[in-house]
């Protein structure tokens, strides 16, 4: 068979299993589930598998590029069907955000600002999710905004999944009272440093076009000084970095944030010299502050994914310098 | 000017940012319309020469008169969910750019496999940092060593480089660029670098 | 603005003058601020005997908020001794304003605790006094007015003087060594491994007889990083030239495009072998990043450059393109400002110029005095940094374990000075 | 509709995946859609949030009336925008060659005025307020600090120090201050190790985010 009926095979295979699987969706069928004996056999495989590849190389043939990328997808893929318990251990920084929401009396205002759009939601999401759960369950008031465009539409899908839960749904919350979404506002930095002085000149209406003024929740909220706890969910700029240097620093208020994981790093700095109170760095951060909230969402679900693609990250890292230093040594040159 | 405006809070000072920021904006849009009018000239010649290709230049520019039409034509509210052009965006626009960097993880792991050597001391430091980092920062980290006591722990050696050496390091480079930028830009407020411009 | 190209060379002593003039004549003309306070404490309204009858607020103080337009007012008192998170009477705060001894306005209703609140709707020119009242939930229980305050206008933020101050300091340095650099004085700038290994790089690509790959970044050329690129890209121009090597530029940006064409053609030029250059070295591929990518990738797998350079603003595209250059065993020099994608250079490639190893090379390659003059300037910041860090470590660490008063002092100097609140 | 979006959803998702495999036609045909989507996204963007309600509406800001349709005063126009447009207008005179170098003035603009910008914000954020943090007292106020709050005071304190080191160039890299130089490279190399580990997290992140998609949304494999 020519590489060309192979691909066009193996692309029918793809169209079939999807179709297949998307009417047995439609038709209504259990999720694929893997039992614990199963998934343990998968993993012995894929380890039994890194073998052969770190024999393989230190015979002196790297393998292919897309074999890798086949490992990667695999690792990724195959976890999502598991069911492992996992015990999720939780660092300092996100222990802070949920120290500082604790310390926060019932009826505090919280802003919360979403600076990103659907792409670093894998990420952020779970994050979002969780922080709209545990102020709800602890009757804080919540005022959001975004910086980037999409931002607002993110809060709505959230509030729609927290909202949906029987808990918080028995609460009865009232959109303009217990919640509201002010929406996005163009001027990136300028827009923060312009709602020192005054919320309302930068958000005249909601998202839903009901003059500020007329809005319970906000219409007594000022500036930054009749807010308690702000909390921003950043993937890039503008972002925390931003809300650290005017918001934080000119204005004073208490802010903890969320970041991809991509960025985190570079608010630590912030984060020791006490401008930024916690820090959720990326999906397990995401998945540590879930298990403390007890919202279990998608960040919780994923980190036997997320685990098992670091440690193939580090499975190739190790591989590739076995071999890096085996050949060193045989041909003694020097780069 | 930005630095007198920082100082004095006095009007016309105080407005001058905003002045500066709405004029910076105006002309990024209209530098937009430059990289998009490019766009479409390379696209166009590719089709009326029949290059290599351009069935999918073509495409380019379908997709791209499509959301503009429909993004100028839905007015102001273009962005409402409802409109076409959110849709194209969720649908879209979402799927592709999520993807695109998702692909990133992907020659993550070949980069790792191919390229990322211990060639010298500072690399191994810089792999072991990153290994403890990314083992610790996982479930997985605590199960392997869950044999150490509570609080010795892969994640709490993974939150304490984080804590601080990486702080410090965050620290001085934050302040390196700083520097470096500002004599940068002094560099060009006083004319001395301005290779860059000499010549269009 | 600063920076026309056409600008005739200015003399930096008398811009300096001028900054100097424009930072100090304003301090001249000052303003001080007036403050009016009201220190006698409310008498309570006797109510009737069901309603809830709450203390009022006490010392209130209005007073002009420092170093503003004068559109701001300040307000701040101690909140009801009625004010209790738990069992407390208090359900708010409402904030009253008096114009010009006009009739009582509601400006404002704060929450329980409150302790304060800053006016933004005043005008200068007015006089305002204002008064607090505690509300509980069927009474209100107003304090004593405060004396008329009128908002001021200050000419200078003195809170932020301290700022001023080393920024002039570090801008006079760069300047008194760019002055220095230009009358002739020569000033030492330590080896930069990366940029020691230019010469090398570049010479291993003439033997191999293939090409040298320039990477400037995906960024234009209103980032800092891509100019800093772009020097160096002058200077290694001029080696290929004298070695006679072959140079290829794919860039991201067309403004780039312009620029590296100029570049490269002067350093030919200077090089005395104009007729070598051909615009073809540099081409625009696409503004797309991932299209720019792996265009670039299929560049080096064909081309199989001996010799890749990879300087400016890079993004998620830094270990493809580093990936990619190590797989085709390209020696590669790598450099970027940006510290998310530093440790893919660092792990792929085998020289990087670390974040201000960047700018500082780009001047140290350029050999101008001047360049040298302001990395110099730089310098002097740092050692500031440093000795500030040093200093100031040790005098809060002594006294505080020791209670040493003249050490605590200095630390007390230090945090003020680089306070920026 | 909805089906519609999943499938169109999973065929892009698969095609730009498929460039893994090699460059092909699905990839080539998602990725024509993506520039030309992306293209048109931010002109249609640009235009409404920048042009539109910056410069036009600050130009002729909307007249407000009243219930009873009279009009009432509403926002003065702000004719300091029209610098702005005339320097955006300038930088459209790119497209006719003869006039193109005037396109100069606007990018002069441009890099002074970020030149400006960050100058003063980059110091006093960057600079200033970190400087002033990493003075803290190694064994906390009075003493109260852990054994291990010490070792990490004395950690931020002497890496910083020495990361600085590593950066002047004043001085050759030789001897005790060639020794703090190195110190603080190996600070910086953690540093970088950290930030590798992290943006590894976040790449699989949002790889983990896709095959959900995959998966989860479309197939429903995984509820």
């Amino acid at each position: 068979m020519s590489t060309k009926a192979k691909e066009i095979l193996v692309l029918a295979l793809i169209f079939a299993f999807s179709l297949i699987f998307y009417i047995g969706k439609v038709l209504g069928w259990e999720a694929v589930r893997f039992s614990t004996t199963v998934s343990l056999i998968v993993i012995l495989l894929v380890a039994l598998s890194l073998l052969w590849i770190l024999i393989l190389t230190i015979r002196g043939r790297l393998v292919e590029r897309r074999i890798v990328f086949l490992y990667v997808g695999i690792a990724v893929a195959l976890p999502l069907f598991m069911t492992l318990s996992q015990r999720i251990a939780i660092s300092p920084e996100v222990e802070a955000v949920y120290n500082t929401l604790e310390g926060l009396p019932e009826g505090s205002k919280v802003l919360v600002s979403f600076d990103y759009d659907p792409p670093s939601a894998p990420e952020l999401q779970p994050m979002a999710e969780a922080f709209l759960y545990y102020c709800f369950e602890h009757d804080l008031k919540v005022i959001m905004m975004g910086l980037w465009p999409q931002g607002p539409m993110q809060a709505n899908l959230a509030i729609e999944k927290v909202l949906s839960d029987e808990k918080i749904k028995s609460k009865n919350l009232k959109y303009g009272e217990d919640y509201v979404n002010l929406g996005f506002q163009a001027g990136y930095e300028f827009v923060i440093q312009r709602m020192g002085s005054d919320f309302r000149s930068m958000f005249p209406t909601d998202y839903r076009g009901t003059p500020y003024e007329q809005i319970p929740l906000v219409k007594n909220v000022k500036n930054f000084s009749n807010i308690d706890y702000c909390f921003n969910l950043s993937s890039g700029f503008p972002g925390t970095r931003e809300w650290v240097q005017i918001a934080v620093d000119r204005f004073g208020v208490t802010l903890g944030a969320g970041n991809t994981a991509v960025q985190a790093p570079q608010m630590y700095p912030f984060m020791r010299a006490g401008q930024l109170v916690g820090l959720l760095g990326g999906m397990v951060g995401a998945a540590e502050f879930e298990f403390l909230t007890k919202w279990i969402g998608k960040g919780t679900k994923f980190m036997i994914s997320q685990s098992f693609a670091h440690v193939i990250v580090i499975a190739f890292i190790i591989i590739g310098n076995v071999a890096f230093f085996r050949s060193k040594r045989k041909t003694g040159l020097k780069r | 000017m930005f630095v007198i405006q920082y100082f004095i809070p006095h009007y016309p000072f105080n407005r001058m940012s905003h002045w500066f920021s709405d004029w910076f904006a105006i002309i990024l849009a209209c530098a937009i319309v430059l990289g998009a009018l490019n766009l479409m000239k390379i696209s166009i010649q590719k089709v009326i020469k029949k290059k290599p290709g351009w069935g999918y230049a073509v495409v380019i520019i379908v997709s791209f008169l499509l959301i503009t039409v429909i993004g100028l034509s839905e007015g102001e509210a273009f962005r409402e969910p409802g409109t076409w052009f959110d849709w194209l965006y969720v649908y879209v626009y979402t799927p592709c750019s999520s993807t695109m960097f998702a692909i990133l993880g992907f020659f993550v792991a070949s980069a790792s496999y191919r390229a990322f050597r211990a060639r010298n001391f500072e690399a191994t430091l810089l792999l072991l940092a990153a290994f403890f980092v990314m083992i610790g920062r996982v479930p997985v980290g605590d199960i392997i060593s869950g044999f150490m006591p509570e609080g010795v722990r892969l994640s709490n050696l993974a939150s304490w480089i984080m804590t601080f050496p990486q702080t410090a390091g965050q620290r001085a480079i934050m302040i390196g660029i700083a520097l470096g930028i500002v004599s940068t830009s002094l560099r060009v407020i006083l004319g001395i670098e301005r290779a860059h411009l000499a010549g269009e | 603005m600063p920076s026309h190209p056409t600008t005739s060379r200015p003399s930096y002593l008398a811009m300096l003058s001028l900054l100097f003039t424009f930072f100090l004549l304003p301090s001249i003309v000052l303003a001080q601020a007036e403050v009016g306070q009201a220190n006698v404490e409310g008498t309570p309204i006797v109510p009737d005997s069901e309603q809830i009858v709450v203390a009022p607020v006490t010392s209130l103080i209005a007073a002009d908020h420092k170093y503003d337009d004068g559109e701001m007012i300040d307000l701040s008192w101690v909140p009801s001794i009625d004010d209790q998170l738990i069992d407390g009477k208090v359900i708010g705060y409402k904030v009253y304003r008096l114009e010009d001894d006009g009739e009582p306005q509601m400006i404002t209703e704060l929450a329980p605790s409150s302790n304060g609140y800053n006016d933004q709707s005043v005008e200068r020119g007015k006089l305002y006094s204002y008064f607090v009242s505690t509300l509980s939930s069927n009474a209100e229980t107003p304090s004593v007015r405060t004396a008329p305050v009128e908002p001021q206008r200050e000419w200078l933020n003195y809170e932020l003087l301290n700022v001023l101050i080393i920024a002039l300091v570090l801008g006079g340095a760069v300047i008194y060594f760019i002055e220095t650099a230009r009358r002739g004085k020569k000033l030492f700038v330590r080896k930069i491994a990366g940029i020691e290994a230019v010469d090398e790089a570049i010479g291993r690509a003439t033997e191999m007889g293939r090409p040298i790959l320039f990477i400037p970044g995906i960024l234009d050329m209103d980032d800092v990083q891509t100019l800093a690129a772009l020097t160096i890209l002058g200077r290694v121009a001029r080696m290929i030239a004298d070695y006679d090597s072959k140079i290829f530029m794919p860039v991201s940006r067309s403004l780039v495009m312009t620029a590296g064409r100029e570049t490269i053609k002067a350093s030919y030029q200077a090089a005395g072998r104009p007729d070598a250059y051909n615009d073809d070295m540099v081409t625009y591929i696409t503004d797309e990043q991932f299209g720019y990518v792996a265009a670039v990738d299929g560049i080096m797998v064909r081309e199989r450059p001996a010799t890749v350079f990879l300087l400016g603003a890079f993004f998620a595209e830094s270990l493809i393109l580093a990936e990619t250059g190590n797989s085709v065993g390209a020696i590669q020099i790598a450099g970027t400002a940006r510290p998310a994608q530093l440790p893919f250079f660092i792990a792929a490639c085998d020289f990087t110029l670390i974040g201000e190893e960047l700018f500082a090379a780009s001047a140290y390659l350029s050999g101008e005095p001047k360049q040298m003059g302001s990395l110099k300037g730089q310098d002097v910041g740092k050692a500031i940094a440093m000795a500030a860090i040093l200093i100031g470590v040790l005098t809060v660490t002594i006294g505080d374990a020791w209670n040493v008063e003249w050490m605590q002092n200095i630390t007390t100097v230090l945090t003020e000075i680089f306070s920026t609140k | 509709m909805e089906h519609f979006a999943l499938w169109l959803g999973g065929f892009l998702t698969l095609g730009i995946f498929s460039f893994l495999y090699k460059d092909n036609p699905w990839y080539k045909l998602t990725e024509a859609i993506y520039v030309g989507i992306s293209a048109g996204y931010f002109v249609v963007v640009y235009f409404w949030d920048n042009f539109y309600s910056k410069f036009w509406v600050g130009v002729f800001p909307h007249k407000r009336l009243n219930e009873a349709g009279e009009l009432i005063a509403g926002v003065e126009p702000d004719y300091w925008l029209i610098v702005g447009g005339v320097l955006g207008l300038l930088m459209l005179m790119r497209l006719l060659p003869k006039v193109g170098w005037i396109s100069r003035w606007p990018l002069a603009f441009i890099v002074g005025a970020t030149a400006g910008l960050w100058l003063i914000n980059y110091f006093a954020s960057f600079v200033m307020v970190q400087i002033q943090n990493t003075v803290t007292p190694l064994f906390g106020m009075d003493y109260s600090a852990s054994l291990y709050v010490i070792v990490g005071n004395i950690v931020v304190a002497v890496g910083t120090f020495t990361g600085l080191v590593y950066f002047f160039f004043s001085k050759e890299h030789k001897g005790a201050f060639g020794s703090a130089a190195r110190v603080g490279i190996f600070f910086l190399m953690i540093t970088f190790g950290a930030s590798f580990g992290y943006t590894v997290m976040s790449r699989m992140s949002l790889l983990i985010g896709r095959i959900d998609f995959l998966f989860g949304d479309w197939l429903g494999m995984i509820k």
